[in-house]
């Protein structure tokens, strides 16, 4: 019986979105779009997040080392360095290396550098921070504690550095929740408007419906179950549609963007993000077909 | 089987569509209902289905009020009761056999089953050989019949026949008002409204007459 | 008679906009939320668009001069600077503007500079070249020309920065031309698409009217300017939207940003993007009727 | 006036809806057509409309072949003809008024006039009464007579009517078949599909029997 009943819900679906093929071509193509869209701004989102996460894992505090330091003094500062656990690198740099970074760094300045006779630079330490230290107050007071010994001239802590990261990572956020939530928002809006306009143009079948006694529930199941089709294929047809731009994407700029190449390489949803995709679209086919049958089932 | 008791019924303002019409159909009676047009006649079928509610008055079908039946139960009500409206209500988008099934796809009738009955009933209506064809393939005349096929499928305890025939040569007209006449032997109720007089003159032994929303005969020939 | 005619396809047009309220409201719901979409970008656009133009500003050529250079020697080199057409402002830098200057720009080479006993920096001209010029030949010969100059000993043009500047501009136009386009395009096809949805639901109403015997002008008009209304409706909806997402997007962030402030500082659509977006809209409403009108203009 | 040429019809494979139809009728003729349900009464009129074309012969329409006229210029053989459908084609969302109105406006009649004529147009139909509500609040038989009063306002050379009386009472029916005869004797070419046999008795000149998509009688009573 069940069975049965399933059987005959699932034609009637298929069979319905056959029949009004040409209608649910557009309305899935909208569907499709609005995903697109969503689904851009996810990928986006997703390459700006991981590129936060390379930048900050390129957050240092140098330790510049006493001029002339034996040999002992600095192997301390080494293994209290090793010792901490709020480090996850960290590297020796000799007055040479130092100057030879800085030229590199700064061709600008090449100038000024050939202009002096000395090495200016001292040997340091260069330690990379774990990614969730980086604004912890553990890590003030282990840099106070390294200020304060013996060998230490002085730290270099970028704070205007953090706070830059900070503001880029906040402002991140606020473009992911307000502009990204303003196309979220846009693509279900079009998305639920859509499939409700599917089930006006059919009221007629639903009073017919009612008329043959047919029970609310037997009249919804179909149309629930389109809507959710709908809202399926076009997610997945947008999903392929991703895949194909974030494919081609690179190839169109060509490699010749340089340093911002990392920027532009995008990748593609994740696992949870696609199956997140589809499930709102099923959500949105599914409760916006039930909202809109809501009032021709009074007749 | 059917009672209803002082129903006015105004759609708009000025105008009564129906006026303090009270009748009892009994079970297994066979009723005509005729009147000019405009005088009420859908308008009463449509409130023994629970389609519009009267202004005024009570209706009784098969014991129950329908005027306080719930929107979501109505569904019972109207699988007692088979009907064929003048504006035939077919699903456009539907073959002909689905148009008749789906009556019996309703409640769950095995397939084998559907098969069987919805074949019989498109045969006594002539029509078994277009079942694969869409409603839009039809003719008009051919619509009507499917129309009634949908509305006897079923055998109901209740059958509401708005201008059957309206659309069907004088010999088609004859054989249908038959067939009601046969479900009626077999204990049906049937209301029939019509313009034909030829039918009436034959098959007519109880007959209501509307004129301008009032009834202003009950006869018994 | 034209007169009569013009008043009736209005009033037929008004008159079936209200008529189908339900289904122009989704309609209009649809077109706005696409067109919010395309505005939000242009909007973005608008405001790289003006980043990248302040950023191209401050574009400099450095002349480094001699040390202990004499004075008319100096004034010889400004003249020449005054003279070209390339240079839009210079300014003279004494070795002791430069050291702060330095100081400032890079707080994390503090440490180096207190360690050195004499000031590096020469005396130079910062230079700014007109916009247009950065990247022509005569730039690159002119500065020819000043490296031969006596006093000039060298020339700091600074060809890495203009390269990370020309990326960044080439990815700003990849992203409008690329990412903005497959948005614009979304949009423009769920427009249109939405049109063509309306027609086909009144398809019997172009059946009747050339049953009854109107020419396909006669059918088109009322159906054209619905089109267009409801393109412009949902355009002029869209704006006003648009126009409260910038008003309150920067509240919602407060102005907490820092340096990145001007980044997010968007800008409103300018009038002749105004007239555009609702230009786009009436076309589309007006094509997408005209195509989805064709198919039913033979029975 | 009218004239057909060996038409043939077949809208599926195995069965022709028309066969052979060959019949004249000349300028100022008053015919029946009349035939049992699917005969291919509708399919005759739809082709002398150019709604559909025939598989297979000619359609001349006032001098004209209607099979070869361009899509953009069959309003011109359309404005010529009133017609009635058994399907009334009526515009929904538009009043009881416009629906007749929009006959007129398409050929540019100016807003007094149009008003005169609809009027008169509604008031022969007994339907002036409800000339501000919209089709779905009319009784079918109401929903009928509007499709009549739409086909008549104009004036039409030609007047087809498919089942024209299917809805109304046979008083009504009478005064219909009456202001179609008066709308022949002042040139108007007629032609009406009914199963109606008394009225085809009391009017019927001149007779088109259809069986199965053939004409197997003409007569001139
Ligand atoms: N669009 C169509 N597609 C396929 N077959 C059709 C179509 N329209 C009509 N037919 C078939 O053609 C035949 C003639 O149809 P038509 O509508 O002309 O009959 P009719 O004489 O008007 O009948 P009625 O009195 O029932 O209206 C019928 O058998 C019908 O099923
Ligand atoms: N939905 C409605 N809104 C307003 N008035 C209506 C509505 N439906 C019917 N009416 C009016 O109510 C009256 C009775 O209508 P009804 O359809 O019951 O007549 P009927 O007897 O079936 O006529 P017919 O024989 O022409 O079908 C008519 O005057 C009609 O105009
Ligand atoms: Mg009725
Ligand atoms: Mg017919």
């Amino acid at each position: 019986m069940i069975i049965q009943k399933l059987k005959y819900f699932l034609k009637e679906t298929l069979r319905n979105l056959w029949q009004y093929r040409i209608r649910n071509f557009f309305s899935i193509t909208i569907i499709c779009l609005s995903f697109l869209i969503f689904g851009v701004f996810l990928s986006l989102s997703n390459n700006l997040h991981y590129t936060a996460q390379q930048l900050s894992k390129s957050m240092m505090i140098i330790f510049f080392l006493e001029k002339n330091l034996p040999e002992d003094q600095r192997s301390l500062v080494e293994e209290k360095l090793k010792g901490s656990s709020l480090i996850e690198t960290f590297q020796f740099i000799s007055p040479e290396q130092a100057l030879e970074e800085f030229q590199n760094n700064f061709p600008e300045l090449r100038r000024i550098i050939e202009n002096l006779r000395v090495n200016p630079f001292p040997s340091s330490f260069e330690a990379t921070i774990t990614e969730e230290n980086i604004s912890s107050s553990e890590t003030l007071t282990f840099i106070q504690e390294m200020k304060e010994m013996k060998g230490v001239e002085d730290i270099q802590f970028n704070r205007d550095w953090v706070e830059k990261m900070q503001s880029l990572s906040r402002l991140a956020q606020a473009v992911g929740f307000f502009l990204g939530g303003i196309l979220v928002l846009a693509s279900f809006f079009i998305i639920s408007s859509v499939i409700k306009l599917n089930v006006f143009a059919r009221k007629e079948e639903i009073v017919i419906l009612r008329f043959v006694g047919a029970t609310n529930t037997f009249i919804r199941i179909p149309f629930l179950m389109e809507g959710t089709i709908l809202g399926i294929l076009g997610g997945l047809v947008s999903l392929l549609l991703i895949f194909f731009l974030i494919k081609f994407f690179p190839l169109y700029l060509g490699a010749s963007l340089g340093v911002f190449n990392e920027l532009i390489n995008f990748r593609y949803l994740s696992l949870s993000q696609i199956i997140m995709l589809i499930a709102i679209g099923a959500f949105i086919g599914f409760s916006g077909s039930l909202s809109s049958l809501a009032r021709f089932l009074k007749v | 089987m059917i009672e209803l008791h002082h129903i006015w019924k105004q759609y708009q303002p000025p105008r009564w569509a129906l006026s303090d019409v009270t009748f009892h159909v009994k079970r297994g009676d066979f009723y005509f209902i005729t009147g000019p047009s405009g005088s009420g006649k859908t308008t009463l079928l449509k409130m023994i289905l629970r389609e519009i509610i009267p202004t005024q008055g009570q209706i009784i079908v098969d014991g129950k009020n329908v005027v306080r039946i719930h929107d979501h139960k109505i569904y019972k009500l109207r699988r007692t009761i088979g009907s064929v409206f003048q504006d035939f209500r077919l699903l456009f988008h539907k073959k002909v056999f689905e148009n008749v099934a789906i009556v019996l796809r309703v409640i769950g009738v095995s397939r084998k089953e559907i098969r069987r009955r919805v074949f019989n009933a498109l045969r006594i209506v002539n029509l078994h050989h277009k079942m694969w064809e869409y409603p839009s393939q039809l003719s008009y005349g051919e619509q009507q019949r499917l129309a009634i096929a949908r509305a006897v499928v079923n055998n109901p305890k209740i059958l509401l026949a708005d201008e059957p025939t309206g659309n069907l040569d004088p010999e088609l007209a004859f054989e249908i008002i038959t067939l009601f006449k046969e479900i009626n032997k077999q204990g049906a109720t049937v209301i029939i409204c019509t313009h034909d007089r030829d039918l009436i003159r034959h098959f007519g032994e109880k007959i209501l007459f509307l004129y301008k929303g009032k009834l202003i005969r009950k006869e018994a020939l």
